[in-house]
């Protein structure tokens, strides 16, 4: 899993190569953009032709991402991005498929295809827009719109508890699950590389600012001064540490995380090691999301290696065919109790 | 006792039993035989509800019906001539439908007073008198493949399973059917249990003895070989054709076949018979649901394979969405609707025609797109392969209405010799499609399809999507003009098609009084309906619809020369509302909906009432 | 300088702008202005697509029309009389659309090189003579409210949203409205911010004063009040008009409104209208998708809710599946589509009625159901009430086909005495239904409608289901009789409905040369077109059909006394299929699919070549 | 949460009183017989009104579970009984609902409504037949069938992997969530029990044998001999212990679930005890679900209290309605600006 082991076709792309000519549409300050541009930058290096990305999405303002990226794109309908992909990615596995949604297309009217396609680990990247509303009709609350959220659809305040993107993957067995915010552009490209590098189906959840429908939601982490004592950004084998002054790191406690101060009492050695391979780990990072009391974490949450849907189809076609050989029609047809009128 | 053999040409037999009685797999093993004795045949099973009924039930009757016969076979027949009712309910269940003085072979040990009561009878109708009219002959079908089978490994319930292998013997030899062919398929099925396949072959060998030597047979049938053009044959269902067109048009366009569907009765054979094909480079994808299962076609055909999705009525439902897209993307698709009985879940085992409306006009907008329906088992193979081509050239989703009667229904298929199959030219464009300007994914060639450009060409990136587009462009479009141009084009290539279809056939006079006008699986009631008027020198002819969207060019012109048209269908009257609209002319119109085809006798009536 | 005041009888005002110009905001203002003079009007909003699209672009204009006059007013008029241009990008999209001879009243300021290039202007059109034949009203908007506002506390952006309140201010001068409710409007609106209100007041007033003082404009005009029937008024989109109707049904049958919805456009301003009413007993229920919305719906309606749902094409096509589940359980359930254009995503802000073939047909099966179209905004309350009020009496979901148009449009409505709204009965059985033989949840009452009993209703314990259901006992059945039943039970269902439908009002002669038949939305521009062709002595009649399914009694006879019929429709010819099947005889047919509504001057020109 | 402190209202109601005229119509020998039967028994002593029961299905041989039961009953579309059901429970809070799916059903069309209701914790009881197979349509793979399963629609093996339909439940958050199996009528009694008295939405998993289709799909806990080690009922506040001897238990050894033998090394002061409440340890016990080196857990695997949608709904409704008054026709009609033609 580490970078440098993979090797990194001389392609020589740019940036420039991914940004088409038409104009970008979405409000002016939409965290949209710094996703974009990072999609752009990161893409390049990869080592992937570019004719063999295929950007599918759904309906909402970041499925018209597509649009925006001069590679292959299919800008679908609501909800359906994942399944549409599953076919793509099945009968061309050279392509490299992105499917791109949001909390409402992904998770409110796409969350059957989006658990069906992690769980079946086609290898392909998903990546949810997660700004907690439904920007595209103009404010609605979404699937992950928060208890009591004031909306177009809750004027009195929604009555929903809220889905955890990334708990409802882990939930379905999801192979890697990673969670970055728009506004960090070294966490968005390491999402980017580890999820485009990964074998099998990769989730990334974005954090992202709707600057007109729920601006403000992720203030805690957006912002630069509050960020660190927010967010707790995970790395494979390092201690779980956080805050300004990275004084702070998370223990487990009667299973539970929690919040402690490093200096007297607690020592780095006493701190929770982030594994991406555990899922009791997993799952103990996404229970803080919503908890006050612990800081919200971000960066590769679970990658483990798994078999793919697309690496067993293709085995079992060629195993089958090596063993009844290449099917003719003349095989088809006559594979019943023949007779012959004369 | 010699015993006589008349001669018949045609016959219908009736195999009737609980579902654990075998009833599909004897109704089948008797038409292979009947196939290879070279008659021209038509089989329907129909089995109960969804759910396997207790024991003994009504509920539970599960029958296999096939007609055969030595001149041309349209339907598997009306009322049979032989009924074989292995348990009172089937007996009870089927009974109506026997013709007169009919046949009927029972299994007299099902006969318990406990069996009789659950099927509703007072007494027992094999020795009450009440089956007079027919001819009965109940055999002890239990206690006879009991002592043929006394020294067998198999247990006394394994001996009682093989009963219905009695029955098929006694048949076999009641109608000189050869049993070898079911002697070797027994052991072949059975390979790795001789003792079951012996035993087995001992219960058929007794029931076709029991037949030559006991008294209570006297007459025994034999039907000549039809008259079928030249040619290998063997017997096919509709679904198993429409999987063999489907992988015949993937393998003529140089495509590989890629199959998104959610099994749904009586649809799923088509999943099943694909997914055995993985060596025929056949992909098939088991979805969350239909719309996935559509959806995952639709990015398979963007992604250069030759795709298709199967399903029903309800499934067909949900996919009304993404069928939309499918057209507005323009791109190419065979989504095959194997009819069933509703509104909503319905009767999802029995047949209706009635998914017609929803085919032609059943979604959001003015979304046209082609519909073509088989009109028996061996057209689909012909319909699928000819949806698969005209979506290719057409670029373009096209819609196969099947329905359960042709679906599960089988009759012998003329096996096409596959280098005589038209090659389907498909082409992509390479990076040489670029011009200054850029890529134009909605140029149109001379039929207005778009180019197929496929992900992973150099140069030619672009996006699609469900957005209306600006012609020729791609780019997105919301202008006015622009969307009336598009919608122009869509309805056009659906036109177009039409000079795709060859003259209609017309059977019978090609002026005259009565037109029958039909779609489908009503094909083969209507003709023997016809026919029959014909011969009784009623001025009648048949037209037959397989492309019901867009409708053939020389529709108009036929139907003018008739003073009336009768559309039958197993509907309320959908493809009668088309046409109506279409020829601006009142039509005659015969409908029901019991779940069941036609008779043709039904049909004969009612020309009958239009001749007055 | 004294000015001249013109008195007319109808003017057309389209506000143009950028999407964040605040030019719906403005036109609400103006229409609000209008209704309260006691004008006659209807109002259209005309957004782009569902992006924001960057500042001062073609994609990014806004606009919203209204039509008001002293007699009644049909539709929001064709071409505008006078045109707010507040950008270059606003100029050239509407240009094309005004009168010759019409007013443009332009914020000059925003014709900057850069907003032109933008545009596509290759030079300022209000100096380069281009506008030439119009009558121009060139303004430095901005720069006059950044004077008039100079000592306020907002920021200089502040100042410069405040520019459509000078706009405003202009027409109000312009066509001698008051300006007070706007006043006070803007108090309340920004009571907690003051200094944001008096900001626009002042504005609009500096508008106003500028009209009235400088020597640009000379003349202004006035209205008179329209003839409207005695009442009290308020004007509404057909949306909120939507939700008024269900909430008032559920009083008038002592039901609490459960409302099952997903966001769309342009139908969620229904479910946000009613999200609004928690004290009215109004359940709204965001669901996850159209199918959950549906169900939900579907499970309330079980469980003893006036139910509804709400949606647009796309998520019509979703509901498929569950609408023929509501159909065969007949339970009352209220679904509204407020069409857009298509297929697919299609053209999601614009207009089109061409979803009326899905409606009646697109289902799998004979799935028939009743469809009604309001004719105008106010009519959707009226459409809402009565849809509820069949649906509860028939025990059947019934179909509500609004459109963007209607339900964004709006029009003064004549609010009902609440006391004077029929009340609906409604009756649920009580333990003393049970007899001996059970409780019979599909016996039928005289309009054929099964009982509506409620789970917790002690003794009645029963199950309904999508799969096909004995007449009268309930008991699932798959027998072909009793299948054959339900079908003409149903399809009879929606047929007795017709005995509800008022004789049908012609607007005309009863008898003459054309009579043209519109549904849903198209009602006033063919009113427009019938009166000015009557006016001009032309034999030519309007019907209009509120029932789409049924169609009312007596459409036949009323076609039978006219020699040509013409069916104008947003679609490719969808009511035409169905009145061609219907009546058999030709139609002429006036179609357009533009995602606008017909201008009532390309009816006529259609009645014209007609009539030769 | 514990029995004792519901009081039961005496409503004299027996298991007959479930039982309606009609024919069960399910194979001989299927699992599905015993689940009836336990619902049957266990109904009549909750202390609610036959006629307040209403069962929502789907479609497939479980859904048909309606029919056999005499109170109201929907069998409706496929996959959909969620959605239909948060319909009737929010128009009705009085009522009992309680939703009938199988693996296809609730799982595979249905997924979206499964997770969603969860979500919302409408307070509905959600039992899931999982036989591994969808059996109606006789005999397909579905979305919980093994890897490798060779079914009619997977004839060379499934190259699908399964989900874990409670791990799916607790990554929607669900509040109670519980496993049974067919043939252990104590610990289907306690479940529905338990599933019936929680407030919220209750999920109950039970392992089906479809003898059919799918026989032996669940042999080592089928079998009454191999049972105890192939399987772990946990109690909430009790170490898990399984075994034939009572002699074996999990521990939790660096992040993972570790079957250990008590004696020698280990005492049952060393072994996790089971928390209801504590998602971490919910999420280990479902890791064991498909790892052959540990039992199948079975039991209450979690139940937290959190507050309903219904009661939030109905809570809503009152605030507002005591706020603003009852709205009336009047009110609603005018109140825009109204105008008068005299
Ligand atoms: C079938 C269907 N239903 C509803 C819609 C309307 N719709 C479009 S986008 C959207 C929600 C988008 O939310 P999200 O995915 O969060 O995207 P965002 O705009 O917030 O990026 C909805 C409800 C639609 N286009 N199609
Ligand atoms: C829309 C739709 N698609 C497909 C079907 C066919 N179908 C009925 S039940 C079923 C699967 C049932 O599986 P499960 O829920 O596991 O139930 P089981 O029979 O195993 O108890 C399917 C695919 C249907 N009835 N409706
Ligand atoms: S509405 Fe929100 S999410 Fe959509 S483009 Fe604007 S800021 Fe971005
Ligand atoms: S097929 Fe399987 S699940 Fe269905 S009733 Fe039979 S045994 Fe039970
Ligand atoms: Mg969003
Ligand atoms: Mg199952």
């Amino acid at each position: 899993m580490s970078e440098s082991i993979i090797e990194i076709e001389e392609l020589n792309l740019t940036r420039k190569d991914f940004v088409p000519g038409n104009e970008v549409r979405w409000c002016p300050g939409c965290g949209d953009y710094s996703v974009l541009a990072n999609m752009q930058k990161t893409l390049p290096i990869m080592g992937v032709k570019k004719e063999n990305y295929a950007f599918i999405s759904g309906i909402g303002c970041s499925s018209r991402f597509p649009y925006y990226m001069d590679t292959y794109g299919f800008h679908s309908i609501h909800g359906r991005a994942p399944a549409i992909a599953s076919g793509v990615k099945l009968a061309n596995p050279d392509l490299a498929v992105w499917v791109i949604t949001g909390d409402g297309d992904g998770f409110s009217i796409g969350g059957n295809h989006m658990i069906h396609a992690l769980r079946r680990n086609i290898d392909m990247n998903i990546m949810l827009f997660n700004n907690r509303i439904y920007g595209l009709t103009k404010g609605q609350y979404s699937p992950t719109s928060l208890l009591g959220k004031k909306t177009k659809s809750s004027p009195f305040g929604s009555v929903d508890r809220p889905f955890n993107p990334s708990a409802i993957a882990l939930g379905a067995n999801a192979t890697f699950i990673s969670r970055a915010l728009d506004v960090d552009a070294k966490g968005l490209q390491e999402s980017i590389k580890r999820a485009q590098r990964h074998k099998g189906a990769s989730f990334i959840e974005v954090y992202q600012n709707c600057i007109i429908f729920n601006d403000g939601e992720f203030e805690d982490v957006e912002n630069k001064a509050s960020r660190p004592d927010n967010a707790l950004f995970v790395v494979h084998g390092e201690p779980m540490i956080f805050g300004k002054d990275s004084d702070k790191g998370i223990i487990m406690n009667d299973h539970h995380p929690k919040v402690v101060t490093l200096g007297k009492d607690w020592t780095e050695k006493d701190l929770l090691v982030h594994d991406e391979t555990n899922s009791i780990i997993t799952n103990l990072l996404l229970e803080m999301t919503f908890d006050p009391t612990n800081p919200t974490p971000f960066g590769i949450l679970r990658a483990v290696e798994a078999p793919t849907y697309d690496d067993m189809l293709v085995a079992q076609i060629k195993e089958i065919t090596e063993i009844r050989g290449e099917g003719t029609l003349e095989n088809l047809f006559y594979s019943g109790d023949v007779w012959e009128v004369k | 006792m010699t015993k006589k053999v008349v001669r018949i040409n045609e016959a219908t037999i009736r195999f009737a039993g609980d579902s654990g009685d075998g009833m599909q797999l004897t109704g089948t093993r008797f038409t292979e035989a009947t196939a290879i004795v070279g008659n021209d045949l038509k089989t329907i099973p129909n089995y109960p509800s969804e759910i396997r009924a207790p024991l003994g039930t009504l509920a539970g009757v599960s029958a296999f019906q096939l007609m055969f016969g030595s001149t041309r076979v349209f339907t598997p027949g009306d009322m049979p001539d032989t009924l074989v009712a292995m348990n009172p309910a089937a007996l009870k269940v089927h009974l109506r439908d026997l013709k007169k003085g009919g046949n009927i072979l029972a299994n007299s040990n099902a006969f318990t007073d406990k069996n009789l009561k659950m099927a509703g009878w007072e007494a027992d109708p094999l020795t009450d008198g009440s089956l007079e009219g027919y001819t009965v002959y109940s055999m002890e079908m239990s206690k006879l493949v009991g002592k043929a089978l006394e020294s067998s490994d198999l247990t006394s319930k394994g001996i009682e399973r093989t009963k219905n292998m009695f029955a098929l013997g006694v048949l076999f030899w009641m109608y000189n059917r050869p049993i070898q062919p079911t002697e070797d398929w027994l052991r072949k099925k059975f390979a790795k249990n001789p003792s079951i396949a012996e035993a087995n072959i001992l219960a058929m060998k007794t029931g076709f003895n029991y037949g030559e030597t006991t008294e209570i047979f006297t007459t025994s049938y034999s039907v000549d070989k039809a008259e079928l053009p030249k040619g290998k044959y063997r017997n096919i269902t509709g679904n198993v054709a429409v999987a063999y067109g489907l992988v015949a048009a993937a393998k003529k366009a140089g495509k590989e076949l890629f199959l998104g569907s959610y099994p749904i009765t009586p649809a799923s054979e088509i999943l099943h018979t694909l997914s055995g094909l993985r060596n025929f480079n056949v992909k098939t994808f088991q979805a969350e649901d239909e719309i996935a299962g559509i959806s995952a076609a639709i990015g398979a055909a963007y992604a250069g394979a030759l795709a298709c999705t199967t399903t029903s009525g309800p499934g067909m439902a949900l996919k009304t969405e993404a069928i939309g897209l499918a057209i507005i993307t323009e791109l190419p698709l065979v989504i095959v609707n194997v009819q069933r009985g509703g509104p909503s879940t319905g009767m999802p085992t029995k047949m209706e025609q009635s998914d017609l409306l929803q085919a032609v006009h059943g979604r959001n907008s003015d979304a046209t797109i082609p519909v073509i329906a088989p009109l028996d088992p061996a057209d689909c193979f012909d319909c699928a392969f000819e949806a698969a081509r005209i979506a290719l050239k057409y670029m373009t989703p096209v819609i196969l209405l099947s329905d359960g009667y042709l679906g599960q229904g089988s009759g012998p298929w003329q096996i096409p010799d596959p280098k005589s199959l038209p090659e389907i030219k498909v082409s992509h464009p390479d990076s040489s499609a670029r011009t200054e300007a850029g890529f134009m994914p909605y140029s149109r060639d001379a039929n207005e399809a778009r180019p197929w450009a496929l992900p992973g060409t150099p140069g030619l990136e672009h996006r699609i999507g469900g957005l209306e587009k600006e012609n020729i462009t791609g780019m997105v479009s919301q202008d006015a003009e622009n969307h009336q141009i598009m919608t122009d084009i869509r309805a056009r290539k659906v036109q177009n098609i039409a000079k795709e279809i060859p003259p209609s056939e017309i059977f019978g006079e090609s002026k005259g009084k009565v037109l029958v006008i039909g779609w489908g699986s009503t094909h083969g009631s209507i003709h023997v309906a016809v026919a029959r008027a014909q011969k009784n020198g009623q001025s009648v002819s048949q037209l037959h619809l397989r492309w019901v969207s867009p409708f053939p060019p020389d529709l108009k012109a036929i139907c003018d020369n008739f003073d009336e048209l009768l559309i039958p269908e197993v509907n309320m009257g959908q493809l009668a509302l088309l046409l109506k609209a279409e020829l601006i002319r009142p039509i005659h119109q015969l409908n029901k909906v019991r779940g069941e085809p036609f008779r043709a006798s039904e049909i004969e009536e009612k020309i009958n009432e239009i001749l007055g």
